[in-house]
């Protein structure tokens, strides 16, 4: 079960990073959310994978997960999203004022292979 | 032909609602819940209130009470239907859109009337034209729409209008 | 308790759990094979939600056998559901409808045209500067 | 106490003209000649106990943990050197108080001057490798500033520059040598390196510290492949030349191999080092010498011919050579800064430097001529003066250098050469300028100089002379004590008399002066040699070396930073890939002890279905809306899986944050592109699926190597104590809100920023709207379907009553202040989508920066609130209270903390989305369609 | 017996699941594509509720009732994209 969940890992991660290096700000942002899926899911299994653990919750049974990463990554999703929003609307304003959504240095909105 | 509303309890129905739901969350009917629930419950409707629109009163709420259980069983008989419908591979469709012309004006129980008919056997509320008269139903099979819209206005819009507006 | 009520209780449960499974199964079914879209509609909206709202019911007796008292958080679940099905499946034929989704041929009198704005549509094409309030 | 006085003096000196700039030239220059006498008074007080043996030190810690301390020492060297450097800065000061013409100021050059003699003192009296190191790069720094003195000059200031980087980089190299030694010994007190000199003889890393050190010595002598740049430093005013560039900064280079001698030298990789380049560069000096044009060339180039002489001497590891090497080193200083002097007075009587132009001068100033002709054949190696004395030594020690075996002879022979030319050049210097016809064209009439500006010659003529004859009287002693810290043992008998009877170095200074006298009338055929060489201008070659540098730099940066996110986001991750690669190279097994557990049908199903709809992602990325959709599956599916693995918590959480991002990314795809055109070539996708699936494999087998190791994890105390310390159940929403509280605090601040700047970032934002969707259909008629309105319209108390439920039961049960506002948020989202801007506005009145502010500041202050207890920041309370009615009910302060989070997320959430959603209502007509 | 009924439950619920990526992947048009994810959406919230069963505890009913109401708003939020462009207008 921890190669399917490492695998599943990786894969999230390798789309999320595919995506990071194209060249338009949209496949950027939805690659970064992609990644930080991958990311909490990683720092998620830190505490282990209890595969019939209860809760993190007092009382609930003895072989509770580890409330530690849970705690961690709860913060991280919703800073993620703080992120994401940030970067959503920093790509909207570039594409306002500049006119063109590319990531890759050029500035004319035509797609010329470019940035190697 | 709606009253005059009171100041604490702007739609009555609407709080004893929230306060079934809130007691049914918590799954106990303890004191404590009970006070906490009915505050709420008058809360939430005093916020909302003012730009609630005007909905017509319940007349005869136990009307209301036998509506949905008959509605329920419609619900069961229509997905057996459907399954066995789905099931046998050879089954040959008649599928065909209805213009089902309303009668009744109020927003909610045309919201109610789309609900049903889309819960109820073969059929699902496709559209509902801007000006709110004519809802185009999309039907699985049917050879005659027009015994379609007779049995759906027999069947639930008379209800619904009886329960509503008269 | 008496003894015999435990096995029957089980077999309850037992029952709308496997009704439930079915019924979603055969949703999705619908799901693939039907042909065009409106008919595909019909599957999740009801098959689906009445499947899910078997579950629910197991669940709820369920629970019931376990903890001793009635848990009324699956009905209220199943209330949710049965309030939102029905808008989500509107919605949906309403957007095919508007993208002009081509039904099966033997679907008789597919609305063509629906209403075009009564007033052209403010939306056009326009740099806009936003003010925000 | 005092030696650190003779270092500060000339330190404090520096300021002492800066505040007298405005008095007049006579007086300034006696103001500042005040410290430097003071210094020399105290340095001739010492000489008394340095003559009998003694080594007075001083000794400050001031960073110890480098190594480096303020510690000086006064040995029989730094005495020498000490007297020389305040000797001549004194005649310096008297010298340029005449020299410097009208318009340039005085105290600016005073103040350099007074500074680089601080720094010439420091690097003869340190003690501390170290701190001889940090005054060396000192004196390359106000060398700089003295050649660039006239800085109007473009080729002053780019000999300055090239002066600069060569001694700098020299200076680099000997700290590199220093630290090497420090390493080896421990210590960079000189005595314990001298200690340690077998030690560091015998080291493996000798021959690199011999290199490094020899590197800076020689930059700093201008020795023969770095001489280049002391040329183009005669571009700076006189007197700077003849106490810089002759007596004292090329000197440290020398005093670098004397005070390293006892350490480094008596190998044989030190003799063929330094012996070879002192005598190439005696050659190649004193043939240059002969050539240059101008004055000051010629003198500049007698400076590099006489100090390789000098690094020969201490080549050869004989001890008589070190002490050769010594009394040249005085009296080279005394007859050069004299010659440097005679030339500054021509120059600034005739107005140019030209030996073309200078002939005949004796007429006009026969003074300075008698003067010039006593230096010059001092340098010369005439008898009865002491350049004499030391070039015999210099040709006895020549002769019984024995390391080149059978070629041994080969070195008296060329020094014979050396000093045939060096008589010739001193010839030329005098009969070429004084004599030799008639001045032709000279922009000043030349007349004899103001009195007191020949004083410093007189004075250093006279010791050349007094040196000369009556050496055992004069510097005997001071020469012995000298040579005694050079060989650090005891000094050879040696006699210093004038005439050691008829020998063979005598007869070889007979044929140099022989030789000399003959080459100087066959000057003309030489200069027609000569001329058939490229005549190759340093300044140009060094400086086109710099542009090439910069060039290059200029060219990697490019390629490196062009502006484009793909191409740093390929170092990046190469980096990353790299080291953390070779960090899973090192794991031995990948996996740990731990089996693997079993997993069941839908284990598998969720880990497929998330796959699947990750690659969708990435596979339709041009498609966006299908993009979005695929990571909504790959959303739901990560909070199934929490839910899967006992994180209820995270499941609700991931849940709603997930929705509304999917709400925000779809705000903004109406304002971006829908589609990305197809842009990348068929390399590029090739290389980022490499790159990518590379990373994945690395995150995956991370991942998997620590999911099979043994977890050491701490959160048995938070399990423990959750219940008694925070007064929750929920152990995660405990930990959030009460252990790390200050934590979420700074979080939700955080959260508030976000919402402020994108606030901000709306603000005039001119957006293109596009008219119809993708495939050409104009937008649908019905803005807010009335199904839809009143569904949501239902559905609002409800979901409002649910996030009331999640926010109070979230410190015993999953939930919280997060899931709550992130629920009351996608509530009053479902209102906006369905019933517009207009219809929510009016039923919320208040704008969203204030409740997300008041959410802040409520968490703040139930931090701040236990305060008022005592108790430190954030520290939470709580109580269980039984009201009659009600039961018992359990009151924390967390709960407040929490209602701060719940409005803050509510706040930023809203200010984002509603935000966003707002910008293209203003433009709406307002009518509402029925 | 109830073991062996949960287990059935899962699998068809696992099926579902599986036959709705299908149609999502294949889906002709985007409505195909939104009703797929809708119904995973539902028909995850019968899986969280079989968990909650399978794993004896009520902690995850929140869940369940969080994917009802959140399923709806982001299926809603697609659609009214679909038709209006703008979602918040």
């Amino acid at each position: 079960m921890e190669a399917l969940y490492a695998t599943t890992t990786g894969l999230l991660a390798a789309c999320g990073v595919y995506l990071t290096l194209r060249g338009r700000t949209f496949p950027v942002v939805v690659g970064l959310t992609l990644l930080s899926y991958s990311v909490n899911l990683f720092l998620f299994s830190m505490g282990g994978l209890a595969m019939h653990g209860n809760p993190a919750v007092v009382g609930a049974g003895t072989p509770a997960a580890d409330p530690l990463p849970q705690a961690l990554v709860l913060t991280a999703i919703v800073i993620g999203f703080a992120m994401t929003a940030f970067v959503v609307i920093l790509a909207m304003r570039a594409r306002g004022d500049l006119g063109s959504d590319h990531v890759n240095g050029n500035r004319l909105d035509v797609s010329r292979e470019d940035g190697k | 032909m709606i009253k005059k509303r009171s100041r604490l309890l702007p739609t009555p129905m609407l709080s004893v609602l929230l306060l079934i739901v809130w007691l049914m969350l918590q799954n106990s009917v303890a004191p404590g819940q009970l006070l906490l629930g009915a505050v709420l419950a008058i809360a939430i409707p005093m916020l909302t209130y003012r730009f609630w629109e005007p909905q017509p009163d319940l007349q005869k709420p136990w009307r209301l009470i036998s509506y949905f259980l008959r509605v329920i069983m419609d619900i069961i008989i229509a997905n057996l239907q459907v399954s066995l419908l789905i099931l046998n591979p050879r089954a040959k469709f008649r599928p065909a859109f209805v213009h089902y012309p309303l009668e009744l004006e109020e927003k909610f129980p045309i919201t109610l009337l789309a609900s049903t008919i889309t819960l109820t056997p073969g059929t699902v509320s496709a559209y509902l034209t801007l000006d709110g008269r004519h809802l185009i139903i999309h039907a699985l099979d049917v050879e005659d729409e027009q015994e379609l819209i007779d049995e759906i206005r027999q069947r639930y819009e008379r209800p619904l209008k009886e329960i509503f507006e008269c | 308790m008496p003894t015999w009520f435990y096995p029957v209780l089980e077999g309850v449960i037992a029952f709308f759990l496997v009704a439930g499974g079915i019924f979603a199964f055969i949703g999705s079914l619908g799901l693939t094979h039907l042909k065009d879209f409106y008919m595909r509609l019909h599957g999740p909206s009801k098959t689906t939600t009445l499947g899910v709202g078997c579950v629910l019911m197991a669940s709820m007796i369920y629970f019931r056998a376990t903890t001793g008292h009635f848990s009324f958080q699956e009905m209220l679940i199943t209330i949710f559901l049965f309030i939102t099905a029905p808008a989500t499946a509107h919605l949906l034929s309403k957007a095919a409808l508007h993208q002009k989704l081509v039904a099966d041929i033997r679907t008789r009198n597919v609305p063509d045209q629906l209403e075009t704005a009564s007033e052209p549509d403010e939306a056009n094409a326009q740099q806009t500067e936003s003010r925000l309030p | 106490m005092t030696l650190l006085l003779i270092v500060l003096l000339p330190l404090l000196g520096a300021l002492v003209p800066l505040m007298a700039r405005n008095l007049p030239r006579g007086r300034l220059a006696w103001l500042t000649a005040v410290a430097p006498a003071i210094a020399l008074g105290i340095a001739v007080f010492h000489l008394g106990d340095v003559f009998a043996g003694q080594t007075p030190q001083f000794h400050l810690p001031w960073i110890s943990e480098l190594g480096l301390d303020l510690a000086l020492r006064f040995d029989g060297l730094s005495a020498l050197f000490v007297l020389l450097i305040l000797g001549i800065g004194l005649l310096i000061i008297l010298y340029s108080r005449y020299y410097l013409s009208g318009e340039d100021s005085l105290a600016r050059l005073y103040s350099f001057l007074m500074l680089f003699m601080t720094a010439m003192i420091g690097i003869v009296m340190a003690d501390n490798l170290l701190l001889m190191w940090v005054f060396w790069e000192l004196t390359s720094l106000t060398s700089f500033l003295l050649i660039g003195y006239w800085y109007q000059l473009s080729e002053a200031r780019k000999g300055a520059r090239m002066a600069l980087t060569v001694t700098g980089a020299g200076g680099l190299a000997l700290l590199a040598g220093i630290l090497v030694i420090g390493h080896i010994v421990g210590s960079y007190q000189f005595d314990d390196v001298l200690a340690a000199a077998d030690q560091i003889r015998s080291s493996e890393l000798y021959p690199v510290v011999l290199v490094l050190v020899l590197l800076g010595a020689f930059t700093k002598s201008a020795q023969f492949p770095f001489q280049f740049w002391l040329p183009h430093a005669m571009s700076a005013p006189t007197p700077v030349s003849a106490f810089l560039h002759s007596a004292t900064m090329v000197k440290a280079g020398v005093f670098l191999l004397a005070r390293m001698h006892p350490i480094l030298s008596g190998t044989d990789l030190w003799f063929y080092i330094v012996s070879f380049t002192g005598l190439a560069t005696l050659l190649y000096g004193a043939w240059f010498a002969l050539m240059k044009q101008d004055l000051k060339g010629v003198l500049a180039f007698s400076t590099i011919s006489h100090l390789g002489l000098i690094t020969l001497l201490f080549g050869f590891n004989s001890q008589m050579a070190a002490v050769a090497g010594l009394l040249h080193i005085i009296n080279h200083a005394t007859f050069k800064a004299s010659l440097f002097m005679a030339a500054g007075i021509v120059d600034h009587e005739c107005g140019t430097r030209d030996i073309r132009k200078l002939n005949g001068l004796y007429r006009y100033m026969p003074h300075t001529t008698i003067l010039a002709m006593v230096a010059s054949a001092s340098m010369a190696g005439v008898p009865l003066l002491n350049g004499f004395l030391s070039k015999e030594m210099f040709f006895a020690e020549s002769l019984d250098a024995q390391l080149l075996g059978g070629l041994s002879w080969l070195i008296p022979a060329l020094a014979t050469l050396g000093g045939i030319l060096s008589v010739a050049y001193s010839l030329r210097f005098i009969h070429d300028v004084f004599f030799n016809g008639e001045p032709k064209d000279l922009p000043k009439t030349p007349h004899e100089p103001p009195r007191y500006m020949k004083l410093p010659i007189e004075i250093l003529v006279l010791i050349c002379l007094l040196v000369g004859i009556l050496p055992s009287l004069v510097i005997k002693d001071l020469l012995v004590s000298a040579s005694a810290s050079v060989l650090a043992g005891p000094v050879p008998e040696f006699s210093l008399a004038i005439w050691h009877g008829f020998n063979v170095p005598l007869m070889m200074s007979g044929i140099a002066l022989a030789g000399g006298v003959g080459v100087y009338a066959l000057r003309h055929h030489l200069y027609s040699f000569q001329r058939q060489f490229r005549a190759r201008n340093a300044l140009l070659v060094f400086e086109a070396n710099i542009q090439r540098l910069v060039n290059l730099a200029e060219r990697s940066m490019d390629s490196f930073e062009n502006g484009s996110l793909q191409r740093y986001m390929l170092w990046l991750l190469l980096t990353a890939l790299l080291f953390v690669g070779i960090g899973l190279l090192a794991v031995p097994q990948l996996s740990g002890e731990f089996e693997q557990q079993p997993f069941d049908a839908m284990l598998l199903t969720g880990a497929v279905i998330t796959g699947l709809a990750g690659l969708g992602t990435a596979i339709t990325h041009r498609k966006r809306i299908v993009s979005l959709l695929m990571l909504s599956v790959v959303g739901l599916m990560t909070s199934l899986a929490f839910a899967r693995f006992a994180a209820p918590d995270l499941a609700l959480t991931q849940l709603a944050v997930e929705v509304v991002t999917m709400i925000l990314l779809m705000l903004a795809l109406f304002f971006l592109p829908q589609r990305t055109p197809k842009e990348s070539s068929a390399r590029r996708i090739m290389r980022d699926v490499l790159l990518a699936s590379a990373f994945g494999v690395v995150i995956a087998s991370l991942n998997f190597a620590i999911l099979t190791r043994p977890v050491e994890s701490i959160s048995d105390f938070f399990m423990a104590n959750a219940v008694s310390g925070g007064g929750g159940h929920n152990v995660v929403n405990v930990i959030l809100v009460d252990f790390r509280g200050f934590d979420t605090l700074g979080e939700i601040t955080v959260l508030g920023i976000a919402g402020l700047a994108i606030f901000k970032l709306l603000n005039r934002l001119r957006l293109f709207m596009p008219s119809s969707d993708l495939d050409g259909r104009s937008w649908s008629p019905d803005r807010h379907p009335m199904i839809l309105a009143t569904v949501s319209q239902t559905l609002l108390p409800l979901a409002l009553l649910v996030s009331v439920y999640i926010f109070l039961r979230g410190h015993n049960e999953p939930g919280g202040g997060f899931i709550a506002g992130l629920v009351t948020a996608v509530a009053i989202i479902l209102l906006y989508i369905a019933r517009g801007v207009d219809w929510t506005q009016r039923w919320l009145r208040f704008p969203y920066q204030p409740v997300a502010a008041a959410g802040v500041l409520i968490a703040g202050l139930t931090g701040a609130g236990s305060w008022m207890f005592g108790y430190p920041f954030l520290t939470s309370s709580f109580g269980h209270f039984t009201i009659p009615v009600i039961g018992e009910i359990e009151l924390a302060t967390a709960l407040l903390f929490d209602l701060g989070v719940y409005l803050t997320v509510v706040g930023a959430t809203l200010m984002i989305l509603a935000n966003l959603g707002k910008l293209t209502t203003p433009h709406r007509p307002t009518k509402e369609k029925s | 017996m109830l073991d062996i009924a949960l287990w059935i439950s899962i699998a068809l619920f696992a099926a579902s699941l599986m036959l709705n990526v299908f149609r999502l992947a294949i889906g002709p048009d985007l409505p195909d594509r939104i009703l797929a994810v809708d119904t995973m959406y539902v028909n995850s919230i019968a899986l969280i509720v079989l968990f909650g069963i399978q794993l004896n505890s009520k902690a995850y009913f929140e869940a369940a009732l969080l994917i009802a109401m959140l399923g709806f708003v982001s299926t809603v939020a697609v659609c009214k994209y679909l038709l209006r462009g703008d979602i918040i207008e």
